[in-house]
């Protein structure tokens, strides 16, 4: 049910044909990884992201790095092992036609990239001419992952790392820049629509130039979330009307136009 | 053989001696899909405030060891907002509902809880005197004469159960909730969350971003119980426990401490049926501890 | 490069920014095959009496989530006991010496106290107002002014440095630590446990003896780290910050709150190492951090 | 390192060669089973009986039955794993002299039998010739366990089951009996002397039968020990004189004339 997608990153597969079938891109599930040898030592479930489903086979995945118990739990789960989840969880989910004509562009960094792989790879499904990148970084090439299956989808992958031990050195938005500049020479002039989904100050940096660009940016956002389901109202988002926001069920995924980010 | 779990908190009767902690279950419709609410013994709603309020800026809750700590400065909609647009999917199920209702001064607590009368929307009232995320919304909690006028005040607008809701961040409650009492309280509930706070050594700053906030978890049980335990000597109207209960041998516990009834609070975010699981496992419990009624264990501890 | 570490609790110097708890390491002769005592910033020793004291029947403790429950009740050989078999091996080492004293009455205190002084006994004293477990034991701590009155009849008797030990279980610290430094205690000590219970469901009975004890661990240090931030928000003395730290990034939190130096309570029942292992990760804390002193994180906290 | 007892008891090996050779019967050493799944959920050191020591390899044995997180997480072991320990602690021993002309009769039950297990075997090594017995209960025979090699060391097993379905049916103390009534038939006119570890109501059973017939007896107490090591002096036993005595580094081992069942 475990694959090793890269030192300390597990690929988690577990079977639940009403979340093969209902999970959009942006969905997220929320895991409570309790067994008798832990118990208490971590109380709240934490959300991941699905990573690929395979309908058919009624199969899920997730994409995972191992930082405290409930991930280091799940690191040790063997095939057979009963995952405890809530899920499909998410209100607004990323959004995007396969079939209109512009250039869809993910920038992704650590736990983001997976839900913009499934993200990119729905597009493609459903329209293999779709013209799809994806943009992601890392401090080092060893800890990129989640691009399994894409390029054989056809996607554009663009992989950005501080070192440049892979790809364009810098960061995601020196890989985004060129996409964005008009006249647009590479991109064959459709217009582009940017998705992203990383850490906070990442997202912050694509919005910021996306709307300097004016072109329209999609959000993800990654913040603690409590519950997951609504209830708690611990993981809000300031929206620019000044109001608070449950990332959980009225997002994960926002127009860049709506958030703050303080 | 059939165990009685009915109880009554005034003349609030609850079908189960389990209900919902304010502040963690919403308003019964964000899990629409998941619970059937006619299966609590009661469901307690989020605060519900004169005015609307916005709530704190983010971060608001971060985790410690066995404990949540919140700090989410009593986010809603405000009372007409609860009456319009939560009240109408709560009375679609055959289930008692408590609102919670915090405010700055006598006349807000008596204004919605006039509303609340008046329009039907509640069962009982829990008075939030001990919300340690707003100013002064502790203050109340933390002197008898305080508890005592929030309590007449509202009790001269209406007819239904008023619950005070107490605090543990205070040197004895015991005078506390013999006020409460004396002032007509029908009940007690007990405890609200433990202020405290949380750093991050890293970024050497606050993880809330109201530097403060409330404790919540298994991480409080010890002291909930022995609030619970303080509390059941001192007064003879039910108590409402809460506090750290994960599960029915939690609720176990509080009842033996002299809770009369018991609230599934920070547990309901893991699994938001806690509420009706923890009231099969005290049916269980009886059973196979040969009582056939819930009212046999409470305060039973020795 | 190096970074300084020592710090001073009043005319006291510590090494290392980092001593026992009072309670939880001991006289200090229990781990002589396992701990340097002069790797310490200081040793705390356990609560010491005028006279012997058997302490509380058993059960004396019990774990929580997170936490630990005990009502010991100050067992202890009393004062001369500690000055004829307890002094000597500690004054084997080149560590300064804190003795924890509770008492009944304001003589008790200065009783012992002057012992300690004539003797040689103490490098500091650190004043037991806030023992749960005892009956008068908590009461000095719960108010301001008898906070003052054990004070200032340390005072009278001797020069060394007095550490005021208070209470998380009031509603307000911070004028009881005004009260403390005002009648002229060195520094502040906090937190001492906080009150709890624990049931057993199936016994239904209380887990301890004593019914009622104190919780440690790292459950309480929400409540620690914030009682700490208060008190160096009110006082200009030292703290010593405790509750709940079991590794040098706790310890680092509870600088950042406003302790000058911490105390290794709990963990050390897990690794008696833990007050030498902080030390050293606070200055790998301070090196990583680009800072080359301890005070430049004292408080810091944004 | 792991192996299974009987249904959910493990026997674990650990490496250190000072440990085997100082442990007497009735040391013990306190685990920390602490990883990064389960940080926070045990936070004390758990006690557990040396069971079996072999000096030559440098090895030691405890037995554990699966109660809480720390046996939950023991139970996980593999080889090769750490063991995070301190020990051998215990301050008062088991005292037998192997050749003296005694009858040495062991009673336990549950986890006090991995101890008694320990002390035939060091009596029959000293002394191949001695009189040992081992009288052990369990509600039914298949939570017997602990008494590996003691048979091929010549050691006497009475077991008793509370259902008779191994050995004699009854109490500990319905085997113990017989062999304190005087004049003892079957010891061949040796003095008994009696040790004992297991629950609390059964060693008190022992040690009142022990009193009644005026034999010795040595009770190995078994109080929850948060320290182990002295410091804490949460372990404490109320002795017949009136005074606490930690059971850690005072114990665990007392004479049974010094002990109140309070
Ligand atoms: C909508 C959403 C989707 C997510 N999807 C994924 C996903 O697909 N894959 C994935 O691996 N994670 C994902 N995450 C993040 C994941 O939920 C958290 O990392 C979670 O806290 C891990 O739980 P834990 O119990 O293992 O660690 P925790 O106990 O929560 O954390 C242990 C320590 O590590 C720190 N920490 C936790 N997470 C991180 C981090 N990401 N970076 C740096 N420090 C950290 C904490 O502050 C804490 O000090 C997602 C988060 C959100 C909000
Ligand atoms: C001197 C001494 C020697 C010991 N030697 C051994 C030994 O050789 N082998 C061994 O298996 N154990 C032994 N024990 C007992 C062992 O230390 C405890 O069972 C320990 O609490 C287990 O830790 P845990 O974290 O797995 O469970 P805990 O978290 O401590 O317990 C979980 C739950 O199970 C209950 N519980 C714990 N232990 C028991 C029990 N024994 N019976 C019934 N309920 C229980 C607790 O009350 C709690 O509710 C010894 C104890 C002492 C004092
Ligand atoms: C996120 C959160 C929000 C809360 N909001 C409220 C509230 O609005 N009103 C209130 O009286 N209590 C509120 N509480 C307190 C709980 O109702 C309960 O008293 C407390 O959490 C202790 O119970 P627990 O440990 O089971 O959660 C809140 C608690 C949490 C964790
Ligand atoms: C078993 C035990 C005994 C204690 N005895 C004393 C004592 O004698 N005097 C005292 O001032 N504090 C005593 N304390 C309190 C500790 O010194 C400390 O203030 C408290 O445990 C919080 O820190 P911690 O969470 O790191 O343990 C004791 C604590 C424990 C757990
Ligand atoms: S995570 Fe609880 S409301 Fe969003
Ligand atoms: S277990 Fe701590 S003193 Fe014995």
């Amino acid at each position: 049910m475990q694959a090793l997608a890269a030192p300390g990153h597990f690929v988690l597969t577990f079977d639940d044909p009403e979340t093969a079938r209902d999970a959009r891109p942006g969905h997220f599930i929320a895991v409570a990884a309790t067994t008798p040898a832990n118990a208490g030592s971590s109380i709240l479930r934490k959300p991941f992201s699905i990573f690929t489903v395979d309908r058919e086979a009624g199969l899920c995945t997730i994409l995972f790095s191992v930082y405290g118990p409930t991930t280091s739990t799940m690191a040790l789960y063997k095939p057979g092992d009963k995952l405890d989840f809530l899920g499909p969880l998410g209100g607004r989910v990323f959004e995007a036609d396969p079939h209109s004509d512009v250039h869809h562009v993910m920038v992704g960094g650590g736990y983001g990239v997976p839900p913009l792989n499934f993200l990119a790879k729905t597009i493609k499904a459903a329209n293999p001419n779709a013209k799809v990148t994806l943009i992601y970084g890392a401090r080092s090439a060893n800890l990129l992952v989640g691009d399994d299956g894409l390029r054989e989808a056809g996607v554009e992958i663009i992989s950005c790392t501080d070192d440049g031990s892979l790809g364009v050195k810098g960061r995601v938005t020196d890989g985004l820049s060129p996409l964005l500049a008009p006249p647009a020479p590479d991109n064959g002039g459709a217009s582009v629509h940017v998705y992203t989904c990383g850490p906070t100050p990442m997202m912050r940096a694509v919005a910021e130039l996306c709307t300097a660009h004016n072109k329209p940016c999609q959000v993800s956002m990654e913040t603690p979330m409590p519950c997951g389901i609504g209830i708690c109202v611990g993981c809000v988002l300031k929206k620019a009307d000044g109001t608070f926001s449950r990332t959980c069920t009225d997002g994960p995924v926002y127009p860049a136009t709506e958030v703050t980010w303080q | 053989m059939a165990v009685n779990l009915a109880v009554k908190i005034g003349s609030m009767v609850m079908r189960t001696p389990v209900t919902t902690g304010s502040g963690t279950f919403g308003f019964g419709s964000e899990t629409k899909d998941l619970v059937d609410l006619s299966k609590l013994g009661a469901v307690c709603v989020k605060a519900t405030t004169r005015e609307r309020r916005l709530g704190n800026p983010p971060a608001r809750m971060c985790e410690t060891a066995s404990g949540v700590l919140n700090a989410i400065g009593l986010q809603n909609g405000g009372i007409e907002n609860y009456i319009l647009e939560k009240l109408p999917y709560l009375r679609q199920f055959d289930v008692p509902i408590i609102v919670n209702v915090p405010g700055e001064n006598p006349e807000d607590f008596a204004y919605v809880a006039r509303r609340l009368t008046e329009t039907g929307g509640a069962d009982a009232i829990e008075l939030n005197i001990s919300c340690p995320n707003v100013s002064h919304g502790l203050d109340y909690a933390t002197q008898p004469h305080l508890t005592a006028e929030i309590i007449a005040a509202v009790k001269a607008v209406t007819h239904l159960p008023i619950i005070a809701k107490l605090s543990p961040n205070v040197t004895d409650i015991r005078p506390i909730a013999k006020a409460a009492e004396d002032a007509g309280a029908d009940a007690i509930s007990l405890i609200n969350t433990v202020i405290g706070t949380a750093i991050d050594a890293r970024k050497r700053t606050f993880k809330l971003a109201n530097k403060t906030g409330g404790l919540s978890g298994p991480a409080i049980k010890p002291i909930a119980l022995l609030a619970v335990y303080r509390v059941a000597q001192t007064v003879h109207i039910p108590i409402i426990g809460m506090g750290g209960i994960m599960n029915a041998t939690d609720a176990v516990e509080f009842i033996l401490a002299g809770a009369t009834a018991v609230a599934a609070g920070t547990v309901s975010f893991v699994n938001p049926l806690a509420a009706i699981e923890i009231a099969d496992g005290i049916a269980d419990y009886l059973t196979q501890n040969g009582f056939t009624d819930v009212h046999d264990i409470i305060g039973a501890v020795q």
